[in-house]
């Protein structure tokens, strides 16, 4: 594919949260749900502009335990967390979405509130 | 820090609740056009009480006189009054209520003043706010209501009004854990502090009035 | 009707600004068109919590010379503002908002901004 | 303050520019697979250089030699290279193009980085933030898109890249006035001052290549 620009020095780059989640729904979720659900959340309760600012982004899903990594701007992880809360359900499933942590890397917030789901 | 939900409103909120909190009050609507009959009245809450532990009695009235009847004869219950009608706010404040749920609920304005707020801090009188009716709410009413909230939560900071965060929740569905309270907390204004004692501190103390 | 919430001491009351638009359209639009264009205009860009912020309150509109006035709090008038410039039709008419100019009182807003389309 | 339009694309969105801006740039669109008719495009901008005054190329490609011949043959015009393509836009800011417009268009990340940034300030080469591909954009879209020039603004602001906010109109149902320009500014970030520089001071800085 096409070049893609350089990784920023560590100064220039966004400082990111990782948000660890539960998906507690009358049906299992599938991954790509999970992916659209987080979007329409965060595009309904803070906007294109608030979303822009907030930048969710779908890291992963396990669809086994319904258990997820959303990552987020450092200073937006309280706004992302209520987008989430709001969630009520999708597609006419009933859901809650639960946060679990939150984490600086990946890898400590799967060792923090991930591992007992399976995850390493 | 001991986590406290104020307000769960089934069985099945309760058990889901009871997973994510140290306590959980479990509250009893109380929908009221007249007198209602206190030995039945009674004889619930007693019910209630044994199968929950800790119990609150929501009124939702028009009629303020109904609410002095029930502070006077229910005891060992938390006493709420659910917001809307500006005149039964404030005589459930000055009859010495525990809570009022949401001072904007069926409102286009906040509900809630410097009066209220002044009168509620010297009652003791906390203001719940509820995420339940977010829940349920369009867009449009959704960001109405938490402009409204966040009103009425500058109040309850300035003025010193105990306060606490709760779901409100009807069903399972609605329950959300204390971290997703506090957010709610934060988005109306809150300091992290401030969000974190609305779900100990203040309820905790509320719990103190049940011993 | 019931009751209403005392007015607030000047300390406690939210700080407004009041905004003179113009609209630019294919045709010409209703009091409440623009009233229900504001609402999705800062709901779509600003989110729920955006808008709850952000505090826009329609005032007034003039059919006749399209120019009207929106209230919003003092904090986010470029939010309101963004959210205005980014609107590109409403019910298939193409259109423009443009804004005249940003004052806090309606008296003052009307008397620079909105004098020369006949307002008073 | 002067404020300029440094691009409109079509002759209804010049006129509606010309009445909210002091100076506009009508600017013609050039999408190159090869080397173009250099005599009829000279011939081409020499007319619309008689009617609008100010002109831009928007050269649109993926062969980057094609910039270079441009820069060699064609005087009087400031040049423009879409954004999208890295080594188009590398090649651009070396040969020492006026501005690189939208370096986020048509990709799924900012297009820019701090090496290009760093160039494009030493040879003086702009960036412009087009606000049209924002009316066009879906809610997702235009969230994403935002978050790119967000960033693009930062690389911009900290190594002190010459930059423009502008409509970048296609008609003129797309043309925005100053206000409404440099509130895009001020939510990519700028500050009003920087969002009104960015509408006069450097667009003027600009205009005095064309003397």
């Amino acid at each position: 594919m096409r070049e893609k620009p350089k990784t920023l020095p560590p100064t220039l780059r966004d400082k990111h949260r990782y948000i660890a989640f539960q998906i507690i729904g009358e049906r299992p979720l599938k991954r790509n749900d999970v992916k659209r659900l987080i979007w329409e959340a965060s595009l309904r309760v803070l906007g294109e502009l608030g979303t822009a600012e907030a930048k969710p982004w779908f890291i992963d899903f396990d669809e086994e335990s319904q258990t997820g990594i959303v990552r987020c701007d450092r200073n937006h992880v309280e706004r992302i967390r209520f987008a989430l809360a709001l969630i009520t359900e999708f597609n006419g499933t009933r859901l809650i979405v639960r946060t679990l942590g939150v984490s600086g890397t990946i890898r400590r917030l799967k060792r923090k509130f991930l591992s007992e789901f399976g995850w390493r | 820090m001991k986590m406290v939900e104020m307000d769960v409103r089934s069985e099945d909120a309760y058990e889901l609740a009871r997973k994510w909190f140290d306590e959980v009050v479990f509250t009893m609507e109380l929908s009221l056009k007249e007198e209602p009959d206190i030995g039945e009245l009674k004889e619930r809450v007693r019910e209630l009480r044994g199968e929950y532990g800790k119990i609150a009695l929501l009124v939702i009235t028009e009629r303020p006189s109904l609410i002095k009847t029930l502070r006077q004869r229910i005891g060992k219950v938390l006493l709420y009054v659910q917001g809307g009608n500006l005149r039964v706010v404030r005589y459930a404040i000055e009859t010495g209520v525990d809570a009022i749920i949401g001072p904007w609920l069926g409102r286009r304005d906040p509900g809630f003043d410097h009066v209220l707020a002044r009168l509620a801090a010297k009652k003791g009188v906390a203001v719940g706010f509820p995420m339940g009716p977010l829940l349920r709410a369009s867009p449009y009413e959704r960001a109405t209501m938490l402009k409204f909230m966040a009103r009425v939560w500058r109040l309850v900071d300035k003025y010193g009004v105990p306060r606490f965060l709760t779901s409100s929740a009807g069903n399972r569905w609605e329950v959300r854990g204390p971290r997703e309270l506090m957010s709610l907390g934060i988005a109306l204004g809150m300091d992290p502090a401030q969000a974190k004692a609305s779900l100990s501190f203040y309820p905790l103390s509320l719990l103190e009035r049940l011993k």
